[in-house]
């Protein structure tokens, strides 16, 4: 697998008593946007934070840019380039937007840099610079999204993972949510998406895998996923 | 849960035979340790001296608060920094009504128990809604509160006490030397076991584990949270203030001192250093609450340190207390 | 004295107690806020603060005198020596509790404090010891208000410490990060914050602070005894739950509220000495009772 | 199904094994009260943990001095004294077992008595047991009501105390006084008894104050006082925090007089309270320091314990000595006999005076003396 | 009959709105189901109605009484019983004493009873295993009941929440995404078990789902929300037509992502 930029390799991870992972394999080439979809208690969350390391997994293999990551803390991780916005979005309600921000590029140093940066997400997203020194807990839902991925992108991510962005909200937005994903894709940030929202997340992707019950059940391009009728009826019923 | 209770094994440890303790694993032969070990406890005062004596009342008598808060902290989950309390409304109720008075010892117990129930429902009314570490500090602050005006009060004795406290008498039989208060120390304890017993299996001891566990799942199951609680506090509290009345008995003295912070710290370690929620863990936990420091006397000052890093290393490694969880 | 003096009188008293409270709550609060922790040890380890400061200027002041450069001197040296012990009781006996049941934890901790209390008791013989220095009673009288000099430094070092101790947690990443650990520990990992460094950090923070107190407090008071944390520590947890445990600032408005609270308590008729810590014991239960998180306490919106 | 099998056996061996420890330590504690037998063993009750384990110490160590003198010139009708300590911690229910412990090793006498507080439920037990009982320091006038008639008080009482008090501040010409003690029952005994007595007098006594213990801030309650202007503020409990609140005081400007009660007589005070504490008066029970029959004791101490003797030292001392001279008089260990024989005491001496008993027990001719402090050190008060 | 009606149901956090203007009832005896998207405000729909969060605004009518900012407890005892999306089960206990708490609002043994172990008290103790045994069985897992919950897996803990809530005796079930984790055959079983408890226990249901198939197959009557508003109600067929509905799972087809 050349140019795989993340390789998971039979990842098996457990919570609790619950067996959450039950052997996933799949890679990730750099520059693509691959998207992992899935019904509720699939497996989707766990895979994303098994691979940032906030849960080991139980066996398996998780390679990142051709090293071995599967027992390195979350923090060192980071470090890696390997970013993960969490499920709802997790951002530090009580600290301002510019806090968030700026923990987001807390393992640099460089004073210049971060504030370059910093420009970089003001210049995507201008509503956080508008209100940059307003509590975090205000923003409305579309907002903390963005603050979510602008946190992230102070790392200047190589690879970001994102847990359902478009979770709870309205249609425009996730419409932007997306514009944004491509944008930073464009810019060279490979993109592992896990959505609910099946068609607007092949639509952006280049592969796609589903699970069910911590097993993947179907793979492929998008392209071909857009068009399976199956996976239509898994979400819509008969 | 624990449901290996040394007064009642249950079937399902008789069917393993083998090992080096075979035997033990009967219940007809764990009931003959138990036998042997009740005998031993009966028949003390015929072989030991006043001094070994006067350890084991008050062993027995920290078993009875132990197992009292342990209705509190180990089936309720509340934490209660504040038992002295209780325990003190019982001593004094006694102490004030017989002194002052003339009541019958006999009499002051149920007017104890109805202290102690008001006592319970004053400070557990409107705090159980609290968070569990804010309980911590309002309990605390309860137990000073109480120790402060019995300290104040006139009526009380002030700082110096009530002395002269009246030895109860049974049926023209005064109890009056240590060996008659140890029989009614160890009449109590096992009341205490008992009680404790027959509550924990029952439909309000459940009811006691379900909050402890999930409060929100137990509310949603129809229970009424603060109502539970409260019926904790309230048990445990008349468990403190029945101890405090043969308490106050026996030293035929008390004084604020008695029940301060560290006393209930005290108290609480016995609940948690054995296992809290277990009754023969709690026995044990009073047993070396009381035991230990008699035992290492000689290292002198230093052995309430060693207590305490003997207790830290405990914790460490067996943080749910000394006896053995259930396994299943 | 007229009332309006007392008044004024008592309301001095109450800052300067309250300021000696707010220095000890904050580290009892900052522990809470991170780690969810009541540490109890907390009184204990201002009362070794005050014992290090006592042994580092008994051996300083041959060297550069016992006024007011060697007693700055053993406080550095107290505030570094107690924040390291802090962090090493921290790795031994709070980090392997962390998913234990909340009830054991606490036992951990006043186990640590009882440790650290009977420890000093067994090297001291339960002896008071006296600090040599005399700082005088010299001050200003303002009206019939009289404050002296030594109670103006420590209050101006006590609100400096609390004034650095601000600006380092809203200044600084390092600050920012402990701040962030307090809302989601997870969340922050994913921002490559190394957690448990940052956990170690907050507590070598907030113990040297109570060192400082405790030294503080040895000088200007005069004797140290192994026994002296307990009340304060007590107070101070009391006044970080007022304020709302958790919150910094809460910590400060509440040790000062406290301390305010007892002087007063103290002339109001039919309270005074003999029913004052009733009266703020009371207050704290109402307090609880109609607004459960403290002053400045944040309600948390649980999730089904 | 084999796993679980294991993990209940290891279980079951866990509670025998604990079981069995805590059968040890039952054992242990009959070991503990069973000790050798010796010629005339003679118990000491005094806290040797705990807060005020310093001068309970000190009170043990004078009184084992007493005893290897006593032993030195021959023992008692020809026994060698063996003493044995009850640690009471300053706590009522480590007192019992401590008294109880005593009891049951069948000591003779004993000496010591140091909080009231920790003294006061002793009574009862020694009392049964018929033991007799010197009471060197505690000094409560609840200890008075109490006696079973086995115990006698050498130190003055609380009465006596307060008489000297009295007199002090009358001819300082005081008439309102401030009194303060700590919550506790020998300081609050104290303080009750001299607020009656000298409103009795048809003084005022202005403020009447508790300070808890452990409190280092006193900056209020001497701003309450100070805005009542007494001519006197009389501190009844001990000298920890006694220094503090002199200290304080002075601090805030009280210029009149401070005098403080025996608790408070150490030079710990002078030494915590510096410059604050001169002039300071101190009521006292007699102490080493100045007593001048107590010079070779003094002496004898430093050189035996490394240290210099404490307040209660002297009347430990004494107790010991007083025992085994009724012991010697009464002929024999018969406990009615020694008891009978210490009521009769007229003759001894000891290095803080002579001593013989009221009806109540308790020493007859007040031996309290009142202190000043000058230059850093307490001196007798012409 | 409307055994449960929600009008003008509106709830808000920290000035998120979360449920706005809500309006919809159930009928006693059908099965209704509440669906939507993820983060459409299903789960604090349930939570208002079973007295966990306060609403700002509305009413909850419940067998014709108000319980609007009613206690959780209260609730329950009206005869209104709730499973939780993720597991809130007693862990450390066992499996039936995990569904005698559901009993515990419908006895009243108190502690002197429990002491004294009164004949009353024995008899409700028996009674209360008896009917709860009879719940185990109901949903098939009596033969677990004396394991620790924690120990089975995760189908059968399901399992436990249901036969716990049906002690409770409701006349209301809320179901709170049964089918979440649960593989094909245990959704099909889940199916058949919904069916039975409305069948032959005659207990009213509604249920929270993600997954659609499941919803179609067992519902009577659908309420569609998203944003904490309904956009589409009726049967299985004009739900599944909706273009509404269509748009709020699939994403809008007309737009075009750049």
């Amino acid at each position: 697998m050349s140019g795989a930029i993340l390789e998971i390799e039979n990842l098996e991870t457990h919570y609790g008593k619950i067996h959450a992972l039950r052997g996933i394999s799949f890679s990730v080439k750099a520059g693509e946007i691959v998207t992992l979809l899935g019904a509720n208690g699939a497996g989707k969350s766990t895979t994303l934070r098994t691979i940032s390391g906030l849960i080991r997994s139980t066996s398996g293999a998780i390679r990142f840019k051709g090293e071995d990551i599967t027992r390195k803390p979350a923090h060192d991780i980071v470090k890696m380039g390997l970013i993960h916005v969490p499920e709802g979005r997790k951002i530090f309600k009580g600290m301002t937007i510019l806090e968030n921000l700026e923990l987001g590029s807390f393992t640099l140093d460089d004073e210049e840099e971060r504030r370059k940066r910093l420009e970089h997400v003001f210049e995507i997203f201008p509503v956080l610079e508008e209100r940059k020194h307003r509590d975090s807990a205000f923003l409305s839902g579309g907002e903390q999204q963005m603050l979510a991925i602008g946190r992230s992108m102070m790392t200047d991510p190589t690879l970001l993972l994102l847990d359902e962005p478009s979770m709870g909200l309205a249609p425009f937005l996730v419409q932007e949510i997306m514009k944004i994903i491509l944008r930073l894709n464009k810019e060279g940030v490979t993109i592992l998406l896990v959505e609910q929202n099946a068609k607007v997340a092949l639509k952006l992707a280049d592969n796609g895998y589903v699970l069910e019950t911590g097993k993947i059940v179907i793979e492929g391009d998008a392209q071909t996923l857009r068009e399976d009728e199956s996976i239509v009826k898994a979400y819509l019923g008969e | 849960m624990d449901r290996i209770d040394a007064k009642a094994p249950t079937s399902a440890e008789v069917t393993h035979p083998g090992g080096p303790l075979r035997w033990l694993e009967s219940q007809k032969n764990r009931l003959i340790v138990l036998s042997v070990l009740a005998l031993m406890a009966m028949f003390l005062p015929l072989i030991s001296n006043n001094y070994v004596l006067e350890v084991m009342t008050n062993v027995w008598f920290y078993v009875m608060l132990c197992l009292g808060l342990n209705i509190v902290v180990g089936y309720a989950g509340l934490l209660d920094l504040g038992y002295a309390a209780f325990f003190a409304v019982g001593a004094y109720t006694t102490g004030i009504l017989t002194s002052h008075f003339g009541v019958n010892f006999w009499l002051t117990i149920p007017a104890a128990v109805f202290f102690s129930i008001c006592a319970g429902v004053i400070i557990g009314g409107p705090t159980l809604r609290l968070r569990s570490d804010y309980l911590a500090i309002v309990t605390l602050g309860f137990g000073e509160i109480v120790r402060i005006i019995a300290r104040n009060l006139e009526i009380t004795g002030g700082a110096s006490g009530l002395i002269g406290i009246e030895k109860p008498s049974l049926f023209g039989f005064e109890i009056s030397q240590i060996s008659h208060f140890y029989y009614v120390f160890l009449v109590l304890a096992c009341l205490a076991c008992f009680v404790s017993y027959r509550l924990q299996h029952s439909r309000l001891g459940r009811a006691w584990q379900y909050v402890r566990e999930d409060e929100d799942a137990a509310e949603a199951m129809g229970i009424d949270r603060v109502a539970i609680k409260l019926y904790a506090y309230v048990i445990g509290a008349i468990f403190g203030g029945v101890a405090g009345c043969f308490f106050a008995a026996k030293m035929t003295a008390i004084s604020p001192e008695t029940f301060t912070f560290q006393q209930s710290v005290l108290i609480l370690l016995g609940v948690v250093l054995g296992g809290m929620g277990k009754i023969p863990g709690v026995i044990i936990g009073a047993f070396a609450l009381v035991l230990f420091p008699e035992v290492f006397r000689d290292l002198g000052s230093s052995r309430i340190l060693v207590f305490a890093i003997v207790m830290l290393v405990i914790m460490l490694y067996r943080p749910e207390g000394i006896w053995p969880e259930k396994k299943s | 004295m007229s009332i309006q003096d007392i008044l004024l009188q008592q309301l001095a008293n109450g800052l300067i107690l309250g300021s000696f409270y707010a220095l000890v709550a904050l580290g009892y609060t900052m522990v809470y806020g991170i780690i969810k922790l009541l540490n109890f040890a907390h009184g204990d380890l201002y009362m070794i603060g005050a014992f290090i400061g006592f042994l580092a200027l008994s051996v300083l002041s041959p060297l550069i005198g016992d006024s007011w450069v060697g007693i700055l001197c053993s406080m550095v040296l107290s505030m570094i020596a107690v924040g390291l012990l802090g962090v090493l009781i921290q790795r031994i006996a709070y980090q392997p509790m962390l998913t234990a049941p909340r009830l054991s934890i606490l036992i951990t901790a006043l186990a640590v404090s009882m440790i650290l209390s009977n420890g000093v008791m067994a090297f001291t013989d339960g002896e008071y010891l006296a600090f040599s220095t005399d700082l005088g009673y010299e001050g200003l009288e303002l009206g019939n208000v009289f404050i002296t000099y030594t109670q103006m430094v420590l209050v101006g070092a006590a609100a400096l410490l609390m004034t650095g101790l601000y600006l380092f947690v809203h200044r600084t990443m390092y600050g920012k990060a402990m701040r962030a650990i307090a809302i989601d520990q997870d969340a922050c990992r994913l921002m490559g914050i190394h957690v448990n460094r940052i956990i170690a950090l907050t507590f070598f923070i907030g113990t040297s602070l109570a060192a400082s107190a405790g030294i503080m407090a040895g000088t200007y008071y005069g004797s140290i005894h192994f026994f002296m944390g307990f009340v304060i520590g007590l107070k101070a947890f009391t006044a970080a739950v007022i304020g709302g445990i958790g919150s910094i600032p809460g910590a400060m408005l509440g040790g000062l509220l406290l301390g305010l609270l007892e002087s007063f308590g103290t002339q109001i008729p039919f309270i005074g000495t003999e029913w004052k810590d009733v009266f703020s014991f009371g207050i704290l239960i109402l307090l609880l009772v109609f607004k459960p998180t403290g002053i400045l306490g944040r309600t948390e919106i649980e999730r089904m | 199904m084999i796993e679980n099998h294991l993990i209940k056996k290891e279980n079951q061996m866990r509670k025998t094994l604990m079981l069995s420890a805590i059968g040890g330590a039952v054992a242990g504690l009959f070991l503990c009260g069973q000790v050798m037998a010796a010629d005339l063993k003679i118990g000491i009750m005094v806290p040797t943990t705990g807060s005020e384990a310093t001068s309970g110490k000190d009170m043990e160590n004078a009184i084992k001095l007493a005893a290897m003198e006593i032993n030195d010139g021959g023992g008692v009708l020809g026994m060698q004294i063996e003493t044995m300590t009850g640690d009471d911690a300053c706590d009522p229910q480590q007192g019992t077992a401590a008294a109880s412990k005593l009891v049951s090793a069948d000591v003779a006498a004993v000496v010591g008595g140091y909080c009231s507080g920790a003294t006061l439920p002793t009574l009862k037990i020694y009392g049964d047991a018929n033991v007799p009982f010197v009471i060197a320091a505690a000094n409560s006038t609840k200890l008075i009501d109490a006696n079973m008639g086995n115990a006698y008080q050498i130190n003055s009482t609380g009465f006596d105390q307060v008489a000297t008090a009295v007199e002090l501040f009358e001819k300082q010409g005081a008439q309102k006084i401030a009194v303060i003690h700590q919550g506790d029952g020998y300081s609050e005994d104290l303080a009750k008894l001299t607020r009656d007595k000298w409103t009795e007098m048809g003084k005022e006594v202005v403020a009447y104050e508790v300070v808890n213990k452990g409190e280092q801030d006193h900056s209020a309650l001497v701003t309450r006082i100070k805005s009542k202007a007494p001519d006197a503020v009389f501190w009844t409990a001990y000298y920890a925090d006694g220094a503090l609140l002199i200290k304080q005081l002075r601090q805030a400007g009280y210029r009149n007089l401070i005098a403080v009660g025996d608790g408070s007589n150490s030079p710990k005070l002078l030494e915590i309270a510096g410059k604050a504490a001169e002039g300071v008066y101190c009521f006292s029970n007699p102490t080493v320091d100045y007593l001048p029959a107590a010079k070779d004791f003094h002496a004898n101490y430093k050189k035996t314990f490394n240290q210099e003797p404490d307040a209660y030292a002297a009347l430990a001392y004494d107790g010991m000595k007083l025992m085994a001279d009724a012991i010697n008089r009464a002929g024999s260990t018969d406990k009615d006999a020694i008891i009978k024989a210490l009521g009769e005491t007229t003759s001894f001496t000891g290095i803080a005076g002579p001593v013989s008993f009221t009806d109540k027990n308790t020493l007859a001719r007040s031996n309290f003396v009142t202190l000043i402090a000058k230059d850093g050190k307490w001196m007798l008060n012409e | 009959m409307a055994l449960l009606k929600v009008e003008n149901l509106g709830l808000s956090f920290a000035g998120l709105q979360v449920i706005k203007e809500l309006n919809f009832s159930v009928e006693k005896g059908s099965i209704a189901s509440l669906i939507g998207p993820n983060g459409a405000g299903k789960t604090s729909v349930f939570n208002c109605l079973t007295g966990f969060y306060k609403p700002n605004s509305g009413q909850i009518i419940f067998d014709g009484k108000g319980i609007t900012r009613k206690r959780p407890y209260k609730i329950t005892r009206r005869g209104m019983a709730r499973t939780f999306q993720n597991l809130r089960l007693f862990k450390k206990m066992t499996v039936l004493e995990n569904v005698m708490s559901g009993m515990h609002c419908r006895t009243s043994a108190g502690a002197i009873g429990a002491i004294l172990r009164t004949g009353a008290q024995r008899r409700e103790e028996a009674e209360i295993k008896e009917f709860c045994e009879s719940c185990l069985d109901f949903v098939g897992i009596l033969d677990e009941k004396d394991r620790t919950a924690s120990n089975l897996s995760y189908g059968h803990q399901r399992r436990v929440e249901w036969a716990r809530a049906l002690a409770t005796r409701p006349k209301l079930l809320l179901l709170d995404e049964p089918a979440a984790g649960l593989n094909f055959d245990e959704k099909q079983q889940l199916i058949e078990l919904i069916k039975r408890i409305r069948d032959e226990l005659n207990i009213t249901i509604l249920l929270i789902e993600h997954d659609m198939g499941l919803v179609m197959k067992v519902s009577e009557m659908i309420t569609v929300i998203d944003y904490g508003q309904k956009i589409a109600q009726g049967n299985a067929e004009d739900v599944q037509n909706d273009p509404r509905v269509i748009e709020a799972y699939l994403g809008r087809e007309e737009d075009e992502v750049a």
